[in-house]
């Protein structure tokens, strides 16, 4: 843990939580992908997830419960040389910050968002997220949680996502190819990462998990929005994980031409002389 | 020399282009202008109306008193009638059935019809109030040409201003003295061009008037400036987004007003902790909440200042004059990038609004300073975020632009390195670091602009967009009675520069606090932290702007 | 008698379950307690520890010095044995190395070990103390089997219980002078019950430490006390979700820490706008933004007081002790429910997790006046939602509860009947409308809390849950040498009550404002308010509480 | 306009806008479901549809921009006799108000929902809404909309909306009897109405609509979810109008048991002596 380019020198985390594991892989992908440090950016809100910018050596940016995605997509329009990634909680994803999860979608830019759900609030000490299951009693949802769960994985496809995938803390390797896959994609990649919190959530388990997902394989093709529709509601005794959806899409920095061409804004001096040009609107 | 003229009539007349064309011609015959805007919170209808004053010296402010009233409908007249002067006019259409000595009816609607178009009308009014000024017709075609974007529409309204202009004869004689080296603005322009003078790249921000026109502008420069100009989901987006476009290293802008920077007051604190420059507007309208959209108020003052849990270095600075706005927003960002603190501009409908002539902008007085240490980091030597140094500012690199060097920044309290801490050393320690920052901060505050005689028995006090009508009040006053009065009027306003408070305070044997609110904020910051007591006020909160007639006769009155 | 342990380890060790057997055990002995939690943001590891401290009179705050240490781990031993008396004790582990004389090793987890459950290490602890105080096994048989929720668990415990008992000698012989009439309680769980006994139906908020207790409690309760306890989706969705159950009639709150509440601040001025009654708690931790989230800070003050754009009636009540917080949390919906308006409960971390044994609440006490006037509208009399009242407060309505009779509320500026306008009059009549309800609610205000003696050389001045730790540190401070001290703790402080500071301030010599925070802020209200200034400032902004022998040390050392 | 007990007394929209006909069939609509005034509350956040609750005479409630939807669900819960609709747009309702609108969804509160969706910000004079064409300008928007529209219904859908519709303003028989269903329907109900805005919108004019619109039939099945999905996705020559989809679910009251039974929250008398009792918890 402590080892290799983008070590990690010391965690507050449960021992046993899925958080760790996603951590590796994070770490797995960068390397295999030849990213240097000072090159990545990984955003977090807050949460137990959310930590995972203090927790591996690149540039990191922990900002306010909900808040990940307008940061990360601005730095990235500030400096497109930059690879972007947010590591985040369920909670802060689609609770609180459910309306820039939405509409970052709509805007594509270029990030990467990997969200741990482990479908509760870990640091908070367990209240149900958006994710979590029906019925299931918490502190606060004495009488059983009794919100319709979100489903992000058909969420993001209604609002057009580019990239949608599900992967398990628990299987670390093909978590590893997802993360590659998905840093990869040219646009908003979203991957639900489930991830067990042996704290809070003792019903999704890591054997509750491990009992009911199944990997998707080469039959399945992640290029039908109406296949990958279906494929996303399937929840329940079998839970698919992997890419759900993939499709080519033009980006936020595609459609703005001084953005696309030329050196990323944070290398550029603003040219005076073209200001002071504007003067004339007003004479 | 000075006139006041007021079109009214309700919002979709063209009023807004009727203005402009009477502003634009004035201004390049070489007069100075000041025009205030008067709307409803709606698209269409309602009552609206925009003074245009003109004349040969420097116009602070808006006057009440009307020298001419062009009326598109019967309400205009019926409204303000009562500020018309004894020798003023009305122009309207002959169809309007008020009687009045001072009407001049025109046959403006049935001229339009048969000139084949109906919406051309305003503008035989506007022609014929050319005439009765005696104004020739230079600039006339190159201002209505630019004005419409349509070359026909630009034809018809030609003609139609020919005609107007033979529908009366003059009356005054009105000649300007100068040459134009004027530039024409309003206060939101200001800042917006300040802000690209500054080299901001990146604005996001969520509609919301009277801010919204900063977010206009750059959105029409956006190609040709190389800015970002992000319309965000919702306002707490926006200043995120913001925070995350500085901490990459670009300077970066929000702006809103009231209740959008309510949303905002998180992030605020958000900026404060990760020592992130940013620049917000806060353009102010009458609260609380929705209030009165399209109005003026100084009522977030207070607000501003303490917004955000915790305690953190911020700047507010108010803006007083177009001028003011541009030279400041400049300021602000150099400010925010030396101290990484936030720095707010306020701001308010009023001088949001209202168009003045003010002479060029020197852009040779741009000065941008980064204060970036890039340089400092390459190599061997070890780098932290949050180094404790004795001015409290830790040096600042860009993410990804030093190789072997990360940038860690964290909401949670943290250790130099940016990593979270429960230590309470460390929290002691970081929380006087940052709030050295204000120690030298304040030492490049910009004392309140002192206006008046020393030898005063009155000191009024007043900040931001009150300047004008504040330095007016002023000279009316001194030019009547015995009574001698003078003013500060702050820009920086948080910290509170205290010098010429204390030093001109004691002087005074009253002292009068004019502000556009109801419970006097600046009077209680000063309260706060000078603890010397405003012996009266002057508090204006129904909306409209504060005129210098107003303040005078409050003043007077013994108030 | 006043014996203080503590009891340390890291996070999931269940020091909490062995303080709560420790506290009410000792409580129904009719032992006096006051416990407080030093926990760090995390689940599992780290360093927490709890203090328990009891004795026979009235306990008002912690204490530094420490009498026992229940150390389950080294860190325990090694980061508070500084403060442990020279006649104290430690009990831990034999298998730890630390050597010194007071340490007392014991086969903790061997016993443990052999009686197969490593995990009742910890209870064989808290018995060996229990026997080296002298304490009899009297009420730990029903505590044991209340606080295990299963039977065998209870049984287990109670078996390790009886184990450690004989593990050591009795020291000490301490015995209780009075019967136990009292409850344990924190100030978050006052809260809660205040607002379940003053009648609160609808309870919305989003998790937030240290607030998210009181909405536990709540849901705890929800369906016994048939109220609605609702996670919202964020605070922006809690607040307005409260202010639309009590438009609809029905007495509702939210509460939150500072970050929360920073995204409460827009709707915070709805309330004050459409004049619906709110109750917001606000229970403060050190900042800025995320801070340190499970520690204690005062520095919200004048955040709460000037949050929102515009100006309105607002009534901010700092609460001192779970007592007061159980009365004013009834009397602020009174005073909601009186001026419609909102009112924020400002409590911090210490006071929402210490533990105290206070006299059981009085419920003949309790008074609930709802200022609803359906009846009066039954028939064919007009009703107008804001009609302009002599005191500012409009008769209320409850919607879809008289017939014939609409209610109509609106964030923009409104005339008398709730409709939109844009009239100057009306804006300023709706002002001065609202704002005139703060005259009669100043009549009401309750002055801060007195102690001390009246011919004080020096006066202190706290709020909130200093009280505790200023009680006590002026008692200390007048038991020695010739200055004499008095303290003014505020409960009430927005609108700030004057009358006992204008009385008592001119006779003090010194005054000192103690606070937890780096600016002073209550000082700076003070200063806004009266002008009084304080000399001298004692302040600690470290995310731990004050204690009275910090308040002494620091004063006795010329601070 | 100014008649029947629903009555408006003056309005500030402008000659022409759609905003007229939706509150024309929102009075129509409570006329033939027999409401009387003040068993209605009709609610808005800001914007000019927003304005709604000021131009017709029930009880009435214009909060903040984007937050509509929490007050009036809170209303609902303290008073589950109100008949509680929200009339209000698409930036309020998708745009600032994004969250509460796919939370509320989940939480399936018995209130009605018409969006005004105008594709516009017309209250701030034109900007994008989040249903905005892509391609076209506006003062903001100089390069034109970059961002994906948000599809509302797809979107509903994927959350789980039990009842989703969309409606036309220059239909008024038609969107008023879609007003009636989604009024009776039980639980949360959204119909989402397209309207001109004669001032800001030039695209999507009333002949933009009327040549696109077609109503669903007898043909089409509102229970089918995955028809649904399919059906709310199409958007372009062909509009489709009426319900997308219908179907039971329990709503928020009935998984509350002291909601769902026995009187309104409003008409409760708190039980001290059984609150008094709770200090039991602290002996
Ligand atoms: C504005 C605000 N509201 C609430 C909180 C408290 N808070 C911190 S983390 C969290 C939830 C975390 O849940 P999730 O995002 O799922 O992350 P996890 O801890 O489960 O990894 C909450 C509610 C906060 N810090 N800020
Ligand atoms: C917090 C906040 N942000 C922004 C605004 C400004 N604002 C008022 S209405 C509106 C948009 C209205 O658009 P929509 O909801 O589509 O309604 P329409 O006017 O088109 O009917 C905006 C941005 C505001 N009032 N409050
Ligand atoms: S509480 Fe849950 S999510 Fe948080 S660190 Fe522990 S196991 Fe992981
Ligand atoms: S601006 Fe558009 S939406 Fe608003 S009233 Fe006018 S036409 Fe209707
Ligand atoms: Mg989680
Ligand atoms: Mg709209």
């Amino acid at each position: 843990m402590g080892e290799g380019k983008f070590y990690t020198t010391e965690t507050a985390w449960c021992p046993g939580c899925g958080d760790y594991s996603i951590l590796e892989s994070l770490k797995d992908a960068l390397n295999r992908l030849g990213k240097e440090p000072h090159e990545v950016l990984v955003v977090g809100g807050i949460g137990q997830a959310a930590k995972t910018p203090q927790y591996i050596n690149t540039n990191g940016f922990c900002g306010l419960h909900g808040r990940a995605v307008p940061p990360a997509v601005a730095a990235k329009i500030a400096n497109k040389d930059l690879t972007v990634i947010i590591n985040t909680g369920d909670g802060d994803s689609y609770g609180e910050g459910g309306n820039h999860f939405i509409h970052n979608i709509r805007r594509n830019v270029d990030i990467t968002h990997f969200v741990h759900d482990n479908q509760i609030y870990g640091l908070t000490k367990g209240q149900a997220s958006p994710t979590t299951d029906l019925g299931q009693t918490t502190s606060v949802q004495t009488m059983g949680t009794m919100n319709n769960p979100l489903n992000p994985l058909l969420l993001a496809l209604a609002l057009g996502a580019g990239f949608v995938a599900r992967a398990f803390s628990g299987d670390r390797e093909h978590l590893t190819s997802i993360m590659v896959e998905a840093i990869k994609y040219k646009g908003y990649a979203l991957v639900d990462i489930l991830q067990p919190c042996v704290s809070f959530n003792k019903v999704n388990t890591f054997q509750w998990y491990s009992k009911r997902i199944y990997k998707l394989d080469e039959t399945y093709h992640p290029s039908n929005k109406m296949a990958a529709m279906e494929k996303a509601m399937e929840w329940g005794d079998k839970i698919p994980i992997g890419i759900i959806y993939n499709q080519e899409k033009s980006t936020y920095h595609d459609k703005i031409g001084f953005l696309r061409d030329g050196k990323p804004l944070v290398d550029r001096v603003p040219d005076i002389e073209k200001i002071k040009e504007f003067m004339k609107d007003f004479e | 020399m000075d006139y006041n003229i007021l079109i009214g009539g309700s919002a979709g007349q063209g009023m807004d282009t009727l203005a402009a064309i009477l502003e634009r011609v004035l201004k390049r015959k070489g007069f100075e202008i000041f025009t205030i805007r008067d709307y409803m919170s709606r698209v269409r209808g309602g009552h609206n109306f925009i003074q245009v004053r003109f004349g040969n010296e420097k116009l602070w402010s808006h006057r009440d008193c009307l020298d001419l009233i062009i009326a598109l409908n019967d309400e205009t007249i019926v409204n303000h009638i009562g500020r018309l002067d004894a020798k003023g006019y009305i122009i309207c259409d002959d169809g309007l059935d008020y009687i009045e000595e001072r009407v001049i009816k025109l046959p403006l609607k049935n001229t339009a019809k048969s000139m084949g178009n109906t919406r051309v009308s305003g503008i035989l009014a506007l022609a014929a109030m050319f005439k009765l000024y005696g104004l020739d017709l230079s600039y006339v075609t190159e201002v209505i040409e630019n004005v419409f974007d349509k070359p026909q529409v630009a034809i018809q309204n030609l003609k139609a201003f020919n005609e107007g202009y033979n529908l009366v004869e003059s009356v005054y004689e009105v000649t300007s003295l100068q040459k134009d080296g004027n530039i024409l603005i309003n206060g939101n322009e200001a800042i917006a061009l300040g802000a690209l003078a500054a080299g901001c790249m990146f604005y996001s921000a969520y509609p919301m008037t009277p801010s919204t026109s900063i977010m206009n502008y750059l959105a029409a420069k956006m190609e040709k400036a190389e800015i970002v100009v992000e319309q965000a989901e919702d306002e707490i987006a926006a200043i995120n987004m913001a925070i995350g476009a500085s901490y990459a290293g670009v300077r970066a802008m929000t702006g809103t007003s009231g209740g959008g920077f309510a949303l905002m007051v998180e992030a605020l604190g958000l900026a404060g902790m990760l020592e992130v420059p940013l620049v917000v507007a806060e353009i102010q309208r009458p609260g609380p909440t929705t209030g009165l959209p399209t109005r003026t108020e100084q009522s977030d003052l207070k607000f501003v200042i303490s917004a955000s849990q915790g305690e953190f270095p911020r700047m507010v600075i108010a803006l007083r004059t177009p001028e003011d706005a541009f030279y400041q927003t400049i300021r602000a960002f150099n400010i925010a990038d030396k101290y990484q603190i936030p720095v707010i501009l306020l701001g308010d409908q009023y001088l949001a609004d209202y168009t003045t002539t003010v002479r060029s902008f020197d852009f040779d007085k741009v000065e941008i300073n980064r204060y970036i240490s890039n340089d400092k980091y390459k190599g061997d030597i070890e780098y932290r975020r949050y180094e404790i140094t004795e001015s409290g500012i830790s040096p600042r690199i860009i993410p990804g632009k030093v190789p072997g060097k990360t940038v860690l920044v964290d909401s949670d309290e943290h250790d130099e390195y940016g990593h979270i801490t429960e230590s309470a050393e460390v929290k002691v320690q970081m929380t006087d670091k940052r709030m050295r920052k204000i120690e030298a901060l304040k030492e490049e505050l910009l004392e309140p602009e002192f206006i008046g005689t020393e030898d005063f028995d009155v000191l009024l006090l007043a900040w931001g967009s009150l300047y004008g009508p504040v330095k007016e009040a002023v000279g009316l006053l001194n030019s009547e009675g015995s009574v001698k009065y003078a003013a500060l009027v702050f820009g920086d306003i948080w910290p509170l520069p205290v010098k010429s408070l204390c030093q001109k305070a004691p002087k005074a044997k009253t002292i009068i606090n004019i502000e556009q609110n109801a419970t006097g904020q600046l009077g209680a910051v000063i309260m706060e932290v000078t603890g010397i007591r405003c012996t009266a006020s002057i508090l204006k909160y129904d909306g409209r702007p504060i005129s210098s007639q107003d303040i005078c006769e409050k003043i007077q009155g013994g108030e």
